[in-house]
């Protein structure tokens, strides 16, 4: 069938598993995705199902699993890596940023580097240190790489298909607390362009821009600000490295208002990005500048104070009551 | 989660199993494991080892005693944490179950003025410092990202960034040996987190500088789901020669085993003779974390072998039949293990959740103007739902 | 003699002699920076009058060094730390990210790491890849840690003060292509505040932001545009991490305009959180949006390129002229 | 700048004083130094390494002045790249000069198959793949980071970030040995590089999978100012054996000890046991780069001693000595030899400058749209000088 329900990381699983069955060169790699199938069970099976051949346990060295894909991509491979936690992917950094990034423009195009990284990212889940963060700014800066996050199980599905098959390095941040949210995925539909946005409610009165496990959070802002007679459009931005601009523009210069929303914190967040450049865009359809909702300068705080740190409801609310009050 | 660490967790009885399997062993068949208590508690004569072996050569049973005590207690403690992680009270725990011989014994070979940089795992070790292991689940129980002042004891805080603390031990050990100080550093680390460049990179500073310091890897056989196979083909032990230092193994099961083979590397570093490796072969008995369920990939069999090594029992052995101990000994201990697991639970149970305030504390010493501007802002926007309510 | 006139890169060095020589706990170390003194002699002759147990060669591992001046600090040092070129720090990232930037926080409070990393920095001096980049960004996004770069002799030499005296690591960003531009420096003067930026060109009808190498570009460009009738407030922002918005605040609320210019890529840049900000504190006084003038989306470009890539007087008056059209 | 690279670099004469400072020989005196060819240029047999030494066994004088026509080319281009870039032509020279044996010899062992990874230095290994000398220099003269097509001659770009290219090695290894291929991978890195995290990680990688890799260390004494014990205290062959696999030292000015040893390792890596770990020791006659200073930091003295073991000379001497080479071969050689300085020299001063537009190309092989809307940008600013200029 090719309608299912799925939860997120389910998802993710499937469609991992729809590559390693369709393309012989596609290859699963990192830490305890094998037997375990991954701290989060994404690769749950997998290696039951196509050997360590092609599902590998690695060693514990994050740069040397990114070094390695990146030989195995070189030699024709197409290696999905599994970063365990966005908090454990600085070891691997500097391959991704100064070789994963760069390679295909060092050989003036001449080799490829299909290279998707996985990296379960976000807050919310009561984790310790180090296992909340959401640092993809860090890689959306870095030229020569794409990056996307997808918000439901469908677009899981999808966006690690596209992934796969795209012939340029992905960091896939997968949202993490999202990954038992179920949705329906179809197998056969076809999807949209992995780094376009997506139009998740509409609205008139204000754009909410959000991506990854934000989607929610704004969708429910939306909901509750409809019972104040307020309309929220809401889009699912999905990339951030290239950011849909034009569907942000056609948004706001409907809405004249705009507020981004993402876990990671404020201060050159990709928020930063969308403002600046919506603020030109946009600069005489905007009733407000462009506000932003998202983590405080200060490392991710313990558990018990994450919900003070992250976006939720309320401070999304207070976000779009002031931009509102303009 | 099938693996029962508490149960296993109980100050272990006099138990006719241990000889049962002593025949697999794994690791004791090497030559070059240094053993000083075999499983089934007796001493072990090896020429080849009397340079550790001297080490705890004038041993009192008091002594034996004391370590005993140690490993019982820390197990205690241990369980509870692991039970009050089921209760809800902690976020996560990650158990040394199993691992009590390597950690009390390179624990108490430590001297007050040498540095501790643990992992996440190193309870015992902590215990052995004479930190609170209250202080110890601040950061499990998500009230804090370690909650001690390290320099109290010279015990670091807990880093969850594997192997990274291995380069830190070194870089202070560098120091000390500036400061010409006789103390020595020790850094633990696992059979998993060998594999990390940084490690490779501590060994090549230590080793260039000849830093004091004693690199305490727990091979655990575990890394998560992954054996150490995935880490290694040969021995951990022999990565330091390549870099121009000594490497021992160790049985990590026996206690006064650890506690000689640390001792003598650490005497080494005061000496300024430079590095050593220690690998503490050892096991991992219960599951990686209580988020883990190590049914997944690996044999029941395998943990069941390893409980007849349990270094509790071995040790206990040795004491009740070689040694003086009488059985009021095990009953006070018994009676002190339920006081210290009530203490420990009162006392989480206690913890206050910080005041969301704490976000913003400590992020800089000096401070900074855009965290200034955002607690402001924060505080305000906490005021305005107060205001809210208050009818403002 | 208190005032000397001194090239940037020796001015620096003399800094750093001065630190070494008032605070036993201070040590250099680095690549090379022994008896070579440093690939572009920041360090000369440092070893030799402070010995090797002050002014360390390190093994060629940027990790390590960043990891070790970590445990150096946690025993009471104060190490300045040099990274031998921009595109090598990467590395020594995830020590930099994880560990230096939050074990205070970890802590409570109860450890400082008083670290300063010296980076050489930004492109223009026609050298092979990864030896152009900047990188600032990617350090500015990270709580924990504080970011600076100087324009002038004289504030290389504060600014070094400043940064070894600070108990927050400080990641000190060297321009490198104005290592040979002389200034003259009062060892004896009282300097401004570390994070404050520097008003260096008042104007009226426009304000240039820049930083690092992009001061003196900006300086010859207010120039220029004075010969037109064009009069432009040049702000040496200074600090990176915190940034003085309230000195930007104030000069754009007098000029209503502001372009921020930098070397390093615009996407994500410490630009788009420049623009971001005061679009929204100058809401209702700038006349036109906030523009940026920096490096594209693509990997640094081969030397020979490189002019194209670099943000020149002709890009930034451009951008002027784009500005003040509105 | 003092060391004249340019003066040395010319194809050495029959020189006597080769024999007299070859008892400074440091690394010669180590017995693990596999050597086959004395700096006297006389054949040296050893029974203890007879196993490598059968990989030239049947070695023939055609062969060996093939060997010595690589190397003094490689020189004569090397020289003319140093001096073009004092012309200006190029920003910036890596010299290999002193290592063209441990090039020329581990270059010729690979076979076509097999695929080679670069430091920044490998224009001897370049010269033995086929890549068309020319194709070095774009990255030196600053037209590209990097000009050749990898897959041409299985010879991956330089690469600068110091060690990174060790795991792509493995990584590629890995992937030949998924395939079933019996061809090998060979990675080249330095003294200095020996210190990077990823270089561990590499051993460690390919250990495990038991990829079919050569790592082949060229330790020239040198990392720009930094001696061989700012790395470490022990030689470097023996980091191998900690990793589980092994190290041999070679004679790096050797030429045919390097072609033996590299032919044993890589064959070795094709019947699947595994990665292996050369190290040559040699030495690096100029200077680190041409913005490189020695005289900073080292004597004159050492370099002296070295020009002694000149890989070149002492190739030479044998030739002459022990072989049917008259000196036509060697006239003809220096013919050759101007040819392609002069054939370089012309192809570097005819290398255009890239095409402005050439920024926005290859950051992408999908595209982005960012990188599309920015060279629109670009386009139209710089349209608008054309313009300008046009009077339009
Ligand atoms: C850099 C990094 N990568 C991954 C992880 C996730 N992780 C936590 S513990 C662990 C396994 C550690 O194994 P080992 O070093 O043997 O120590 P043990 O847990 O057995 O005590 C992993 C992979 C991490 N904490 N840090
Ligand atoms: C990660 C990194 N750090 C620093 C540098 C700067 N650097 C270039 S070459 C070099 C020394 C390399 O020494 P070695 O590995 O012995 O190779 P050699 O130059 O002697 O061939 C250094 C430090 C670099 N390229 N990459
Ligand atoms: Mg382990
Ligand atoms: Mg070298």
């Amino acid at each position: 069938m090719a309608v299912q329900k799925l939860p997120l990381a389910k998802a993710i699983n499937e469609s991992l598993r729809m590559a390693l069955d369709t393309d012989p060169k596609v290859l699963v790699m990192g830490e305890d995705v094998g037997k375990l199938g991954g701290v989060f069970r994404v690769t749950d099976g997998l290696q039951k199902d196509f050997g360590e051949d092609r599902v590998i346990d690695t060693p514990l060295a994050e740069s040397g699993i990114v070094g390695t894909a990146i030989g195995l991509a070189l030699r024709g491979y197409r290696p999905v890596v599994e970063i365990q936690f966005d908090g454990f992917v600085f070891p691997a950094y500097d391959q991704i940023v100064t070789q994963l990034a760069k390679m295909h423009a060092r050989a003036l195009g001449k080799i490829k580097l299909p290279v998707v990284v996985r990296i379960p990212y976000g807050g919310g889940i009561g984790a310790v240190e180090h296992h909340s963060e959401s640092p993809e700014a860090l890689f959306a800066h870095v030229a020569g790489l794409k990056v996307v996050s997808p918000s439901n199980a469908s677009d899981a599905y999808w966006m690690m298909q596209q992934a796969i098959q795209s012939d340029d390095p992905v960091i896939f941040f997968e949202p993490k607390r999202r990954y038992w949210d179920k949705g329906e995925v179809d197998t056969e539909a076809i999807p949209g362009p992995l780094h376009g946005a997506r139009t998740v409610r509409e609205g008139t009165d204000l754009t909410l821009v959000a991506y990854g496990p934000m989607v929610k959070v704004c969708l429910e802002v939306a909901a509750a600000a409809q019972e104040e007679g307020k309309s929220l459009e809401v889009l699912d931005l999905r990339s951030m490295s290239p950011i849909d601009f034009d569907a942000i523009q056609k948004s706001v210069e409907k809405t004249r208002r705009l507020v981004v929303v993402h876990e990671a914190p404020v201060f050159l967040g990709t928020g930063a990005e969308i403002a600046a450049r919506i603020a030109e865009r946009c600069f005489y359809h905007l009733e407000a500048p462009v506000l932003r909702v998202g983590g405080y300068h200060v490392p991710y705080p313990p558990a018990r104070l994450e919900d003070e740190y992250l976006p939720g409801l309320d401070r999304v609310l207070d976000a779009v009551d002031r931009s509102l009050a303009y | 989660m099938t693996v029962d660490s508490t149960a296993a967790a109980r100050t272990p009885r006099k138990r006719t199993a241990a000889k049962k399997s002593a025949k697999k062993s794994p690791g004791a068949g090497t030559p070059d494991l240094v053993q000083l208590l075999s499983p089934e508690g007796e001493r072990v004569e090896n020429a080849a080892h009397a340079e550790y072996a001297a080490f705890v050569e004038d041993i009192t049973a008091e002594e034996l005693r004391g370590l005993y005590r140690d490993m019982v207690l820390t197990r205690r403690f241990d369980a509870e944490a692991t039970s009050l992680q089921r209760q809800g009270e902690l976020g996560l725990w990650a158990s040394l179950l199993g691992q009590e011989a390597a950690q009390i014994g390179s624990g108490r070979a430590t001297r007050d003025d040498d540095y501790v940089f643990p992992t996440y795992r190193e309870h015992g070790v902590a215990w052995c410092r004479g930190v609170d292991p209250t202080n110890l689940l601040g950061m499990f129980r998500g009230v804090n990202n370690g909650g001690w002042d390290p320099n109290s004891n010279n015990f670091h805080l807990y880093t969850i960034v594997i192997g990274s603390q291995t380069l830190h031990a070194t870089g202070y050990a560098m120091g000390v040996a500036k400061d010409g100080a006789d103390s020595a550093v020790i850094a633990y680390f696992g059979d998993g987190a060998s594999s990390q460049g940084d490690v490779a990179e501590s060994f090549t500073f230590s080793a260039v500088y000849n830093a004091p310091v004693v690199f305490f890897c727990q091979n655990n056989q575990w890394a998560i789901s992954e054996p150490t196979e995935k880490q290694t083909r040969v021995p951990l032990y022999q990565r330091a020669q390549g870099y121009g230092f000594p490497g021992v193994r160790v049985d990590g099961n026996d206690v006064l085993a650890c506690l000689a083979v640390t001792k003598w590397a650490l005497e080494r570093a005061r000496r300024g003779e430079g590095p050593t490796l220690v690998e503490a072969f050892t096991y991992r008995m219960g599951a990686h974390t209580t988020s883990d369920d190590p049914t997944k990939y690996r044999a029941d069999e395998e943990r069941e072998a390893w409980e007849a090594k349990d270094p509790i029992l071995r040790l206990r052995t040795y004491l009740e039949s070689q040694t003086d101990t009488d059985e009021g000994f095990f009953a006070e201990l018994e009676t002190e293990s339920e006081a210290l697991g009530l203490r420990v639970r009162e006392a989480v149970r206690a913890m206050p959740d910080p005041d969301r305030m704490a976000i913003f504390e400590n992020a800089y010493a000096d401070g900074h103007s855009l965290v200034d501007e955002e607690r402001a802002q924060f505080a305000a926007y906490q005021a305005s739902f107060t205001d809210a309510e208050g009818g403002n």
